[in-house]
C-alpha cells in the first residue's frame, strides 16, 4: 500500500514528454490505448479481406464456374487458397487481435486502474510482430504457385510436401505467418496476465476485477499453455517443407497424425481463447444495460476456470475419424460432452442476470443479447459433434461448418460489435448513432441466420466441406440442395453490404458524433471514471477501489449505480 | 520511455512484476520445449532402430557443454547475489562471465555439428538426426537470445540501475540450463 | 432418415437414431432456454420495470433455477455419452465376421478399389481393381482395408453414414454391410489438394446374384492380365 | 491476493530484489552438480541398460531439481509460481500420454502402421499417379488442373 501511494504521487509526471508526436505517435506509441486501436483496425481490415474471400467462394459454390463480379474465375487451387486463408484470417487475424489484443489492451489497464500495461514496449513489439505476420500472410497469397490451399488446419503431408500441395512458397509463408502471430500473442498474453495480476489499483482484490478482465486473463493463460507444442510443430513443419526432414513424412519414419494432435492440442483451447473475451464483453454490457449486479459473480469465474481447464482434455474430438485409435475416442467423447456443464452454467447465469433487471435495448445491449441467443445454437449443435457416434457422419460435413460459424461468428463479429459499440464513447469521446447502429444490427443478424441455417441441412444431407463445385457429385447436385446454397450465398452478400452501414456510422461518429461525457452509460467500472477519451496515463490521479464491479441498484442509494472508486 | 509506468512498479501479488513475467515466459517455454521433446520421445520409443543413429553422437562434447552451462549458471546466480547486495559492477562482470560461458557452449556446438555434418549425419540423415538438430538448435537459439539480453542487462547493472533484471535474466538462464540437463541424456546418453 | 438421405448400411439407422436422440435431449433444453431468455427480456424491459432489483445470486430460491436444470443437463449428458459410445463401439470398435474384403486406396485424386474377385481372397490373381466405383453386394458383410498413397483422404459414404480418414503409412480396417441396392456417392471428406473438389466415386450395391455375375466377368479379365497395382490405371474400363 | 498487503519491493534501484532467505553456498551446490554430471557420464560405460537409464535420467531429474531449488530460488518463491510450472509440466505429460497410443504405437485397434507402404505402390510420383489412374469420365468427374502449378 505504502509504496503504491508514494509512487503515484508523481503519477502524471512520467508521461507527456515521453511520447513522440504526429503520425509517429500513432505508429510508435507505447500507449496501450493506441496499441489497442492498432490491433482493432488491423483486425477490421483483415475482416474485410476475409469477408471478401467468403463472398468470392460462396459465389463460386452457388453459381459454379461463374465469373465472380469483382474477382473473376475461381479455379480449384484459388478456391482452396480462399477457404484456407478465410479460415486462418478469421481466427488468427480477426478474432484474436480484435477480442483478445484489442479489448485486452484497451480494457485491462483502464479497468484495473493503472496508467498502462506493465511492459509498454513489449506491448508495442507484440503489435509490430503481429502486423508483420499479417503482411506475410497477405504476401503468401500472391507468390508463385499461389496461396496455401491445405485448409486452416494445414494437415501434412499435404501441407508438408510441395509435390502434393503444389504451393511451395505459399505453404511456407503461411506457416511462418502463423508462427509469428503466435509469438506476438505470447508477448501480448504475458502483458495481459501480469498487468491484471500485479498492477491492480490499490484496494482492488481479485474478486473486485471486472469479469471481462478475468476472462481475458484466463484466455491468455489458455493460449500460453497450449500454443507451445504447435509452435514446435510449426518449426518441424517448416523443416519438412524446406529442409527435407521427415517429421510428418510416413515414408521416412514420420507420422502425419502427430501434427493433427499438436494442432488440436492448441486448436481447441484456442476456441475458448477467443470465446472468453467475447463472453466477458457480453457480461459487462448485460450488467450495465440491465442495471443489474452479475448473477453469482464468483460462480461465473469458477465456471470460466472450469471451462478453461476442461478445454485441455477435449482436443481429439476433432480427430474422431482421423485415424486415431478408436479407444481414445471414447475418452474424448466423455470430456467433450461434459464441457457443456460449465458452459451451460455460464449461459444460465448470464440469462439469470436479466431477472429483475431494467433492460434498456441500446445497440450494444442488442448485440450482447444476440450473442447469447445465437451462441446457444452454436453450443447445442456442438453436442452432435462431440458425440463420437454421430460425428462419424457429421465430421467434415457442412454441419460442422454451420456449427463453428454459429460459435465463431457470435464471438468474433457479434461480440466484437457489442464491445465496439459499448466502449466507442470511451475510445473516441463521441457517441455512435443509435439509429444507424440498430439498422446495422438487424441487417447483420437476420442475414446471418439465413447464411448458416441452410448449412445445417446441407450437412445433414451429406454435403462435405471444401468443395468448389458440387455438380461433380450426383447425390449432392440436386436442385433443392443448390437452392439452399444459393440462399446462404445471397444472405451473405446482403450481410456484407450492411457492414458498410457500420463503417459509415463508425467513421462519421468518430469525427462528428455527439460529444460523450465521462460515463454515458452510467456504469460502475473504472474506465468510466476518466475523461472520454482517456489521456495518456489514463488518470490525472490513479483511482483507488472500494467495492466490486457490478454495484447496480444497491439498496439505500439514490443513484442506481455505485462506481468502484467512489468513497463509501 | 526513460521513466517507468506506474503499472510496472505495482506488485499486487507481492512478486516483482519483472520476475512474475519471467515465470510466465518460462511457462510458455516449458510447453514449447515440451512439444518438441514429447514428439521426440514418442518417435524414439516407437522406433528402436533410431538407437543406432543415436550411437554416433559425441557424448564428450555434450558432457563438456553441460559442464559449461552448469558453470555459467553458477556465475549467473552469483551475479544475482551481488545484485542483491547492491553491487552493480560486480553483478555486471559476473553476467559477462555467464555470457562468455554461453559463447563457449555455442562454439563447442558449432565444431560438434561441423564434425557430424562432415560425416554425413545431416538434418536429413534420419529421424533421430532431425530431432537432434531441431531440439538442440531450438535450445541453442535460446542460449543466444539469453546472451544478448544478458549483455544488455549487464550494461545497465554496471551503472547500478535496474538491478532486479539481473535476477530475472538469471532465472531464464537457469531454465535454459535445465532444458539442456534433459537434452543431454535424451540426445547423447540414451543409446 | 436424415432428410432425403437413404440408409444403405446396417449401422446407418443406429447413427440416425443417435442423432434423433441428441436432437430431442438438446432441443428441449435449447427451446426452454431461449423461451426463458426472451421472456425475461420482455418481462424486465425498462418500460415495464423502471427500477431494477438488487440480486447477488446467492438467494436460494433463485439459485434453484440454475442448480436444478444444471443437474438435469448432467443427466442428459450421461445419456448422450452412453448412446454415443454404444454406436461408436458398434461401428468402429467391432469387426463382425466378413463375407468379403475390399481394399480401398485413396490417392490424389481418386479412389481405387481392390475387389477380392471370385475366390473371395485379396491379393490373388483374380482380384478386380476398379477406380472410382466400388461394387458390393446387398446383405453381405464387408471388411475394408483403407490405405492412402500420398496425402490424407477420407472415405465417406453418406448413405452408409460411414466416414474414415485414410492415412499414408497406415492400414485401417473397418466394416459395413449394405442393406439396399442402388448407386450412391462416395466422397473424399478430407482436403487433399487442388483436385479435392473432383475426388469422388460411386458405390454400386447390387443384389447378390448381379454382384456375383459382375465378379465372374471381371475376375476372368483380371486373372488374364498380370495383377499388380498398375492395374488401377487400366481397370477404369470396368466401370 | 490483496493490494493491501503489497509491501515495497517495487520502487527505487533495488526494485524486485526480494530478500532471498538464508545465504547459500552456491559454489558447493555447483560442485555437487558437476559430480552428478560425472556419474551420469560414467554410468552408461557400465553398459548395463538399467544403470544407464537410471544414471542418465534419474540424475537429470536431481540436477534439474537442485538448479531450480537453489539457483532459481523456487523453494522460497510464491505458490502461484509453483502452480504455473506444475500446470505446464502436467500438460506436457498429458500431451505425451494422449499421443502415445497413436504416435508411439505401431498398431492399435484395427489399424497398423507400415512404413514401407509406398514401396508396394507403383513408383511414380503419387499425384501424377492419381491423375493417370483417374479414367476419363469415371464418375463423370473429369480431372482438370492436373500438374497445374
Amino acid at each position: 500500500m505504502s509504496h503504491t501511494t508514494t509512487v503515484e504521487a508523481h503519477a502524471p509526471a512520467p508521461h507527456g514528454h515521453a511520447e513522440p508526436n504526429g503520425f509517429m505517435k500513432y505508429l510508435w506509441s507505447t500507449d496501450h490505448k493506441i496499441i489497442s486501436f492498432q490491433y482493432m483496425f488491423t483486425g477490421m481490415a483483415m475482416a474485410l479481406i476475409a469477408g471478401f474471400m467468403a463472398y468470392v467462394f460462396r459465389m463460386q459454390i452457388a453459381y459454379p464456374g461463374l465469373n465472380v463480379p469483382l474477382f473473376g474465375h475461381v479455379s480449384p487451387d484459388v478456391y482452396n487458397a480462399l477457404i484456407t486463408n478465410h479460415g486462418s484470417i478469421m481466427v488468427f487475424w480477426v478474432a484474436m487481435p480484435v477480442l483478445l489484443a484489442g479489448f485486452g489492451n484497451y480494457l485491462i489497464p483502464l479497468m484495473c486502474g493503472c496508467d498502462d500495461m506493465v511492459f509498454p514496449r513489449i506491448n508495442r513489439l507484440s503489435y509490430q510482430l503481429f502486423l508483420l505476420s499479417a503482411i506475410v500472410l497477405l504476401v503468401s497469397l500472391f507468390v508463385p504457385g499461389g496461396g496455401f490451399g491445405g485448409a486452416w488446419t494445414a494437415y501434412p503431408p499435404l501441407s508438408a510436401q510441395a509435390k502434393y500441395s503444389l504451393t511451395p512458397m505459399g505453404s511456407t509463408l503461411w506457416v511462418i505467418a502463423v508462427a509469428l502471430e503466435f509469438v506476438a500473442f505470447l508477448l501480448g498474453g504475458i502483458n495481459f496476465i501480469v498487468t491484471a495480476m500485479n498492477a491492480r489499483a490499490p484496494g482492488m482484490r481479485a474478486f473486485d476485477v471486472p469479469l471481462v478482465v478475468w476472462f481475458i486473463v484466463v484466455a491468455s493463460l489458455l493460449f500460453m499453455a497450449s500454443v507451445g507444442p504447435l509452435i514446435a510443430g510449426a518449426v518441424m513443419l517448416l523443416f519438412d517443407q524446406n529442409l527435407g526432414t521427415a517429421f510428418y513424412n510416413p515414408t521416412r519414419g514420420g507420422d502425419p497424425v502427430l501434427w493433427q494432435h499438436l494442432f488440436w492440442f492448441f486448436g481447441h483451447p484456442e476456441v475458448y481463447v477467443v470465446l472468453l473475451p467475447a463472453m466477458g464483453i457480453v457480461a459487462e454490457i448485460i450488467t450495465v444495460f440491465a442495471r443489474k449486479k452479475m448473477f453469482a459473480y464468483k460462480t461465473v469465474i469458477y465456471t470460466v476456470i472450469a471451462t478453461g481447464a476442461l478445454s485441455f482434455f477435449v482436443w481429439a474430438h476433432h480427430q474422431f475419424v482421423a485415424g486415431i485409435d478408436p479407444r481414445m475416442a471414447n475418452v474424448f467423447t466423455v470430456t467433450t460432452v461434459l464441457i457443456s456443464i460449465p458452459i451451460a452454467e455460464m449461459c444460465f447465469l448470464y440469462i439469470a442476470t436479466l431477472y429483475g433487471g431494467s433492460i434498456r435495448f441500446t445497440t450494444p445491449m442488442l448485440w450482447a443479447l444476440a450473442f447469447m441467443a445465437e451462441f446457444l445454437i452454436g453450443g447445442v449443435t456442438g453436442i452432435y459433434l462431440g458425440a463420437s457416434g454421430a460425428d462419424i457422419f457429421f465430421h467434415d460435413t457442412y454441419f460442422v461448418v454451420a456449427h463453428f460459424h454459429y460459435t465463431f461468428y457470435p464471438i468474433a463479429i457479434i461480440g466484437g460489435m457489442a464491445g465496439l459499440t459499448h466502449w466507442f464513447p470511451k475510445m473516441f469521446g463521441r457517441m455512435m448513432s443509435e439509429r444507424l447502429g440498430k439498422i446495422h444490427f438487424w441487417g447483420t443478424i437476420i442475414p446471418f441466420n439465413f447464411i448458416f441455417i441452410p448449412m445445417f441441412f446441407l450437412g445433414l444431407s451429406g454435403e462435405h466441406r471444401r468443395i468448389y463445385d458440387y455438380t461433380h457429385f450426383p447425390d449432392l447436385a440436386t436442385p433443392e440442395m443448390q437452392a439452399l446454397r444459393i440462399m446462404s450465398t445471397v444472405a451473405l452478400v446482403v450481410m456484407l453490404l450492411f457492414q458498410f452501414v457500420f463503417l459509415w456510422n463508425f467513421i462519421v461518429s468518430a469525427f462528428r458524433g455527439r460529444k460523450a461525457e465521462r460515463n454515458p452509460w452510467k456504469a460502475t467500472t473504472l474506465e468510466w471514471t476518466t475523461e472520454s477519451p482517456p489521456p495518456h496515463g489514463n488518470w490525472a490521479e490513479l483511482p483507488t477501489v472500494h467495492r466490486g464491479p457490478y454495484e447496480y441498484a444497491t439498496p439505500g442509494r439514490d443513484t442506481d449505480y455505485w462506481p468502484q472508486n467512489e468513497k463509501a | 520511455m526513460s521513466v517507468k509506468t506506474i503499472a510496472t512498479q505495482r506488485a499486487s501479488m507481492n512478486i516483482p512484476t519483472g520476475r512474475l513475467a519471467v515465470w510466465w515466459v518460462l511457462l510458455s517455454e516449458i510447453v514449447i520445449f515440451g512439444g518438441v521433446l514429447a514428439s521426440y520421445i514418442l518417435h524414439r520409443l516407437g522406433h528402436p532402430e533410431w538407437a543406432e543413429q543415436a550411437a554416433h553422437t559425441n557424448v564428450w562434447a555434450g558432457a563438456f557443454n553441460t559442464l559449461v552451462l552448469l558453470t555459467s549458471s553458477l556465475s549467473a546466480v552469483l551475479a544475482h547475489q551481488a545484485a542483491e547486495k547492491g553491487d552493480g559492477p560486480k553483478a555486471a562482470r559476473l553476467l559477462q562471465l555467464t555470457v562468455f560461458g554461453g559463447l563457449v557452449f555455442l562454439i563447442v556446438k558449432t565444431f560438434e555439428w561441423r564434425e557430424e555434418i562432415i560425416h554425413g549425419y545431416t538434418l536429413q540423415a534420419g529421424g533421430f538426426w532431425s530431432y537432434y538438430y531441431t531440439a538442440a538448435g531450438l535450445h541453442a537459439f535460446h542460449v543466444l537470445a539469453g546472451m544478448v539480453i544478458m549483455l544488455w542487462v549487464a550494461n545497465t547493472a554496471r551503472k547500478n540501475q535496474e538491478l532486479h533484471r539481473v535476477e530475472n535474466i538469471g532465472i531464464y538462464w537457469h531454465f535454459v540450463d535445465i532444458v539442456w540437463i534433459f537434452l543431454f541424456p535424451l540426445l547423447y546418453i540414451a543409446k | 432418415m436424415l432428410l432425403n438421405l437413404p440408409r444403405a448400411a446396417t449401422f446407418a439407422g443406429e447413427i440416425d437414431g443417435l442423432v434423433v436422440l441428441v436432437t430431442w435431449l438438446v432441443g428441449v433444453w435449447f427451446f426452454a432456454t431461449q423461451i426463458m431468455f426472451f421472456w425475461l427480456m420482455w418481462r424486465f424491459r425498462a418500460g415495464a420495470n423502471p427500477k431494477s432489483q438488487y440480486i447477488t445470486g446467492k438467494e436460494p430460491h433463485l439459485k434453484r433455477w440454475i442448480n436444478i436444470p444444471h443437474l438435469l443437463i448432467l443427466l442428459c449428458d450421461i445419456v448422450i455419452i452412453v448412446a454415443a459410445v454404444r454406436v461408436w463401439v458398434r461401428v468402429k470398435q467391432t469387426l463382425p465376421p466378413a463375407d468379403d474384403t475390399v481394399r480401398i486406396v485413396g490417392q490424389q485424386w481418386t479412389w481405387a478399389f481392390q475387389h477380392s474377385g471370385s475366390d473371395g481372397a485379396l491379393d490373388t490373381a483374380d482380384d478386380v481393381w476398379t477406380s472410382d466405383t466400388l461394387h458390393v453386394a446387398e446383405g453381405k458383410t464387408y471388411h475394408f482395408l483403407l490405405e492412402s498413397r500420398d496425402v490424407l483422404h477420407s472415405f465417406f459414404v453418406p448413405v452408409f453414414r460411414l466416414k474414415q480418414d485414410a492415412i499414408p503409412g497406415r492400414t485401417i480396417t473397418g466394416w459395413f454391410k449394405p442393406t439396399r441396392t442402388g448407386t450412391y456417392d462416395i466422397l473424399c471428406a478430407e482436403i487433399c489438394g487442388i483436385g479435392h473438389g473432383i475426388m469422388g466415386g460411386r458405390v454400386v450395391i447390387a443384389s447378390a446374384e448381379q454382384h456375383a455375375a459382375w465378379v465372374q466377368q471381371h475376375s476372368a479379365v483380371a486373372s488374364a492380365t498380370p495383377t499388380d497395382t498398375t492395374a488401377v490405371a487400366s481397370a477404369g474400363a470396368s466401370n | 491476493m490483496s493490494a493491501h498487503s503489497a509491501h515495497g519491493h517495487a520502487p527505487g534501484a533495488h526494485a524486485g530484489v526480494a530478500p532471498h532467505g538464508p545465504h547459500r553456498n552456491y559454489v558447493k551446490i555447483w560442485a555437487i552438480l558437476v559430480a552428478l554430471l560425472v556419474i551420469s557420464v560414467v554410468g552408461p560405460m557400465t553398459g548395463i541398460r538399467v544403470v544407464m537409464l537410471t544414471t542418465a535420467f534419474g540424475i537429470a531429474l536431481v540436477k534439474a531439481y537442485m538448479v531450480a531449488k537453489n539457483f532459481m530460488h523456487l523453494d522460497i518463491e510464491k505458490p502461484i509460481v509453483h502452480w504455473l510450472l506444475i500446470v505446464g509440466l502436467a500438460l506436457m505429460v498429458l500431451l505425451y500420454g494422449a499421443l502415445a497410443p497413436d504416435i508411439q504405437k505401431g498398431e492399435g485397434q484395427y489399424w497398423k502402421k507400415d512404413e514401407n507402404f509406398h514401396k508396394s505402390f507403383t513408383p511414380e510420383k503419387p499425384h501424377t499417379g492419381g491423375g493417370q489412374a483417374q479414367p476419363a469420365g469415371g464418375s463423370g468427374a473429369g480431372t482438370p488442373e492436373h500438374g497445374h502449378p
